[in-house]
């Protein structure tokens, strides 16, 4: 088989870094991206937690926030939170640097399909970023846009705003469907010689089943969302009651794809647990088969449990016992996978790497999340808990350990892989430290306003007096005060990102004594991947096998 | 297929460890991705043509020998897109060039049938605005009217380069997207053209 | 690869289906010109999933494609019936428990 | 538990309060169990010198029953928080006892108009009372109201009551409640409606039948 002759050329900078079809290049800028838009978030969130401690006084590095701003900061929060951070850092960055690695081939199949991916990709990011600025400020009606407030400026007062914004999550949309369909034909076709489908590791695997349910949740939102654009910029009464449209079709169309989402989040997270999980406590993966089956699952009845975030919108109350049946229904996977990724610790040798701590973070702050699903999912407790505090509180500890600790797990995983040096590990263990205690500090008060009967997306509590007493306001503060220390915490990370880069012990090939094929390549492994394609002759979870004198055994060692 | 596939492509770009060439197995994943955005929107509309009685009466004014036509010139495009898929098999690229031609030459009537159909009800007031059902038939039709122009433009490129006995494979996988949009022009035509 | 995908090409004539489909699609034309409304149900609808079958097994391939393509292309298929089956209770009805559609005017002042 | 945070002032509400109640100590229990047995892994299986990790691949049936059993518990739980959940929900939103008056409920861009029945206790008569951003009550009665929207989707939230429904043009979507203690709580609107979202606060008060008779008088007269 011929080598790749790609690499031979002498490259420019800008071949090399903007316009590269390498897979590598492209996963980091996707990261790169991510992290940046990350700040951008998070930046959007410090302003109007401000707003919510100190209601009306002007929030250092943004000043007063008005009403309709309010509105834009919570609805661009939570979408560059979801689509331009959780997803381009856990399916398209890792994704893309892992899959060609991990499946012991060169390149995704389809490269120049990726570099565009990406660049449709960048051309949302510019999108979204220039819709907070544009007349008119940016879109206000809420992540999920729900008509007609999103559908008429009558109504929403963002002419502007609002279609750059469903232009952007649209375009992010047809980035990642051609990201989708080059990393499920890789994975199908591009295996080495050996990788069976069992012998895959569990991260490639769920950033594919993510995929497939992307691909297959997101058609009708697409369909709805030119439907919206319509309404929008053309006038038409798609979602318009008084014309024969119906509003709450959008709001299906949106939880079809939305709830589904979740789950295309949540499994890429879970495999960077997984591998990381299994190399430092030097165990086999505990019931792999299990593992998988539980995702797959898990991936199919996201399919049936959408309109639970509709119980009181106006849908039929009959059809809201189906869903409530259905949405309890799916913590039965998803505890089985749980309950298997802890049982992976038992007997184990357990080193609390950096990596490590974060992975193990992610179980423990998941599991609130999930049982205070419970909660909502059940929709006679929802009709209170609906659009509360408990809600968004109940959300982030999901959303936090899926997009962050796992996002920090696997950043600190691979960066030796990545750049070919190690980070360092105190400075590593400072940054979780302040991280998860923070994380915890801002949300445990909100599940308390919540439970109280605190709205959500709301600018000042001052109309209200059940909410705006002392001792509520303490806690807004609370959290506040915490979100603050978070984000300053954040230098650490960014210090020790940067530092590690330029100076950094160099990290070798396999500096975690790791399983799995992109320890077999060099670090940073060169365009075209391994010097010579890899055969595979076992599968990836080999730790600690009882006879042999190292604990570990390389997929593609023979013997 | 009996060519071999440009030496510079990546590795994994000619490994098949599912036993589908990588090509097509992408042209079924983008079918699958399309049936969803398809399927989302015929579901809307069919909910709402339901629900509303009345628009039976917009149904009528949608000019059904016009979509009848269609199918046929559809249809018959599609017969040449396989039979260009059967010359490339057998290294006849000229051969499957001529075929892709034909059916080009298809969906161009076709969508100078669609442009005549647009003017002639836009002219009679049946705009986008009138109601919701005509919202429905533009959005529908030209999403699927913009599938057929990226369908030309893509056979366009095929049989150039068919034509000079390259890339052979890739007269099937356009093929396969074409019978694809044929197969959704087949059930829209009930949709909004026969069911009154 | 011509030896895998290549058998059975020979065994359909493309002719015939072509064909095959010309009547269908005249069948299904039937429907509105007698004017029976369950006619023109399966005629236009029954006529045009056969149509598409045709198309996709024949024309597509799908008839000597490996068996999963069908399972998949049927599973995205099931997953809008699944979204129709939960939304139609809301958009298809004019009213259900509770509640009811209005396009009137909002009473009050 | 939730009475401890915001007052419990229809009968809804105590039925509600019961499942939150339920659900708690039912995952409540399953959260510290799952939390403690993490922490003992990580605590008792620490590296340590000379001990290599254990070869357990938990595919045999032997080991798998560590993860099957406490997951067919979970599966028992499962149901017995969806019967809960079906059972208050039928009773919150789908039977409705018979009704002692009727109200209306119209949502706009921002404001809440209460539309009250008046002396004759029938609607759409001419002593029908409407209010602004105020709703008046009387304690035990059996509401049932209609619920609309005049542009954009709202939500009427009060939570005293444990009551939320959103608000859809295009609808007239009805409900009930019996409000149980007398006093005034937060009417909300709970779905983003724009830019006074946050700007349309209304209260309810819950009174007995002859302050609000004397209340309805003072409208009527006026």
């Amino acid at each position: 088989m011929a080598q790749t002759v790609v690499a031979a050329h002498p490259q420019t900078f800008w071949q090399r870094y903007v316009f590269s079809t390498d897979h590598k290049v492209i996963g980091l800028q996707y990261l790169f991206t991510g992290m940046a838009m990350a700040v951008v978030g998070a930046f959007l969130s410090y302003v109007f937690r401000m707003q919510l401690a100190f209601p009306g006084s002007a929030v250092p590095l943004y000043g007063v926030v008005t009403p309709g701003a309010y509105n834009a900061l919570v609805t661009n929060h939570g979408t560059i939170m979801i689509f331009w951070v959780a997803m381009p850092i856990l399916i398209a960055g890792f994704g893309n640097f892992l899959i060609p690695l991990m499946i012991g081939c060169d390149d995704m199949v389809f490269p120049r399909l990726n570099r565009l991916s990406y660049q449709v990709f960048f051309l949302s990011t510019v999108l979204i970023l220039v819709s907070l600025v544009v007349p008119g400020g940016g879109f206000g009606g809420a992540w999920t846009a729900y008509p007609p407030l999103s559908a008429s400026s009558q109504y929403n007062h963002t002419p502007w705003g609002a279609p750059l914004w469903l232009v952007a999550v649209a375009l992010e949309f047809v980035a990642f469907l051609m990201g989708g369909i080059n990393f499920v034909t890789t994975v199908m076709n591009a295996r080495a010689p050996g990788m069976t489908p069992f012998r895959v590791p569990i991260v490639v695997w769920m950033i594919v089943i993510a995929t497939v349910v992307f691909m297959a949740s997101v058609g009708p939102l697409v369909a709805g969302a030119v439907m919206l654009l319509f309404d929008q910029v053309l006038g038409t009464h798609f979602y318009d009651p008084a014309a024969g449209g119906d509003p709450l079709l959008w709001q299906h169309l949106f939880w079809f794809f939305g709830h589904p989402e979740v789950y295309v989040v949540l499994l890429p997270a879970l495999g960077v647990v997984a591998e990381v999980i299994t190399t430092f406590a030097r165990k086999k993966l505990f019931a792999y088969k299990t593992i998988l089956y539980t995702a797959i699952a898990t991936g199919i009845i996201s399919f049936f449990v959408w309109a639970h975030h509709q119980f009181v919108a106006g849908i039929d109350p009959r059809m809201a016992h189906l869903f409530t049946i259905t949405t309890l229904i799916i913590s039965i996977p998803i505890a089985e996978m749980t309950f298997a990724f802890i049982a992976t610790l038992y007997g184990g040798s357990i080193a609390l790497t950096t990596p490590m701590l974060w992975a193990l973070a992610f179980i423990a702050e998941f599991l609130l999340g999930g049982v205070t699903g419970i909660f909502l999912g059940a929709n006679a407790t929802d009709i209170f808990l609906h659009d509360t505090y408990f809600v968004v509180a109940h959300f982030h500890y999901t959303f936090f350990p899926i997009a962050i600790i796992g996002g920090f797990a696997g950043i600190t995983y691979w960066f030796p892989k990545m750049f070919g040096r190690l980070m360092d590990d105190r400075l590593g263990k400072l940054h979780f430290w302040i991280t998860i205690l923070a994380f915890n500090a801002i949300f445990l008060p909100l599940f308390v306003l919540g439970a109280a009967g605190e709205h959500r997306r709301i600018w000042s509590y001052a109309g209200f007096a059940q909410l705006a007493t002392p001792e509520f306001q303490t806690l807004r503060v609370v959290a506040t005060v915490a979100l603050i220390v978070m984000l300053i915490g954040q230098v650490v990370f960014v210090f020790n990102f940067v530092r590690s880069l330029v100076r950094g012990e160099p990290a070798g090939t396999n500096p975690w004594r790791a399983n799995t094929l992109e320890w077999a390549a060099p670090s940073p492994p060169p365009h075209g991947n391994f010097a010579e394609p890899p055969t595979v002759y076992r599968g990836p979870y080999e730790y600690s096998v009882p006879g042999r004198e190292l604990d570990y055994w390389p997929q593609h060692v023979p013997g | 297929m009996t060519h071999a596939i440009e030496a510079t492509t990546p590795l994994a770009t000619r490994r098949s460890a599912s036993g589908v060439p990588t090509g097509r197995l992408a042209v079924w994943w983008l079918l699958a991705s399309e049936i969803v955005i398809f399927g989302g929107l015929l579901a809307s509309y069919l909910m709402h043509r339901l629900h509303h009685p009345h628009w039976a009466d917009e149904a009528g004014h949608t000019n059904a020998i016009a979509g009848a036509f269609n199918t046929f010139v559809l249809l018959t495009s599609s017969l040449f897109a396989v039979l260009g898929h059967q010359a490339a098999e057998r290294g006849d690229g000229r051969g499957a060039a001529r075929y892709l031609v034909f059916t080009i030459g298809g969906g161009l009537v076709f969508l100078a049938v669609k442009a005549w159909e647009w003017t002639g009800e836009i002219r009679h007031g049946f705009t986008i605005f009138r109601d919701v059902f005509w919202a429905y038939y533009y959005t529908t039709t030209g999403l699927h009217g913009l599938h057929v122009v990226v369908g030309l433009v893509a056979m366009a490129f095929v049989a150039t380069e068919a034509r000079r006995g390259r890339n052979l494979h890739r007269v099937e996988l356009v093929g396969i997207y074409w019978h694809f949009v044929d197969a959704v022009w087949i059930f829209l035509f009930p949709l909004f053209y026969i069911a009154r | 690869m011509t030896a895998e995908t290549g058998v059975g090409h020979g065994h359909v004539d493309y002719l015939k289906v072509y064909l095959a489909l010309l009547v269908l699609l005249g069948v299904s034309l039937a429907g509105p010109l007698v004017g029976l409304w369950w006619l023109t149900l399966v005629t236009a609808f029954g006529v045009a999933v056969v149509k598409a079958l045709m198309v996709a097994a024949y024309f597509m391939h799908l008839n000597i494609e490996r068996r999963w393509v069908w399972y998949l292309l049927l599973l995205m298929l099931g997953f809008m019936i699944v979204l129709f089956a939960g939304v139609a209770p809301d958009v298809l009805q004019g009213e259900g428990q509770h509640w009811v559609k209005s396009s009137g005017a909002v009473p009050g002042h | 538990m939730l009475e401890l945070l915001t007052p419990q002032a229809s009968t809804s509400a105590a039925q509600i309060d019961w499942l939150f109640d339920v659900i708690f100590w039912t995952v409540g229990f399953w959260f510290v169990l799952a939390q403690g047995v993490l922490f003992w892994l990580i605590v008792r299986f620490r590296r340590r010198e000379g001990v290599p990790a254990r070869y357990i691949t938990g595919e045999v049936r032997a080991e798998k029953r560590w993860i099957s059993v406490p997951h067919a518990f979970v599966l028992v739980c499962d149901v017995f928080l969806i019967a809960g959940a079906l059972l208050v929900w039928s009773q919150v939103k789908q039977s409705f006892p018979p009704p002692d008056e009727r109200i209306r409920v119209i949502a706009q861009q921002w404001a809440w108009t209460f539309v009250h029945p008046g002396p004759d206790r029938e609607l759409d008569t001419a002593d029908d009372v409407t209010t602004v951003n105020e709703l008046r009550l009387k304690r035990d009665t059996v509401y049932h109201f209609e619920l609309t929207s005049r542009d954009v989707v709202h939500s009427f939230s009060i939570p005293a009551f444990r009551l939320k429904q959103d608000a859809v043009p295009g609808r007239v979507i009805s409900g009930w409640f019996e409000p149980t203690r007398p006093g005034t709580y937060d009417i909300q609107c709970a779905e983003m409606c724009g830019i006074g979202h946050a700007l349309m606060p209304a209260r309810v008060t819950v009174e007995s039948e002859a302050e609000h008779t004397a209340w309805l008088a003072t409208r009527t007269q006026g």
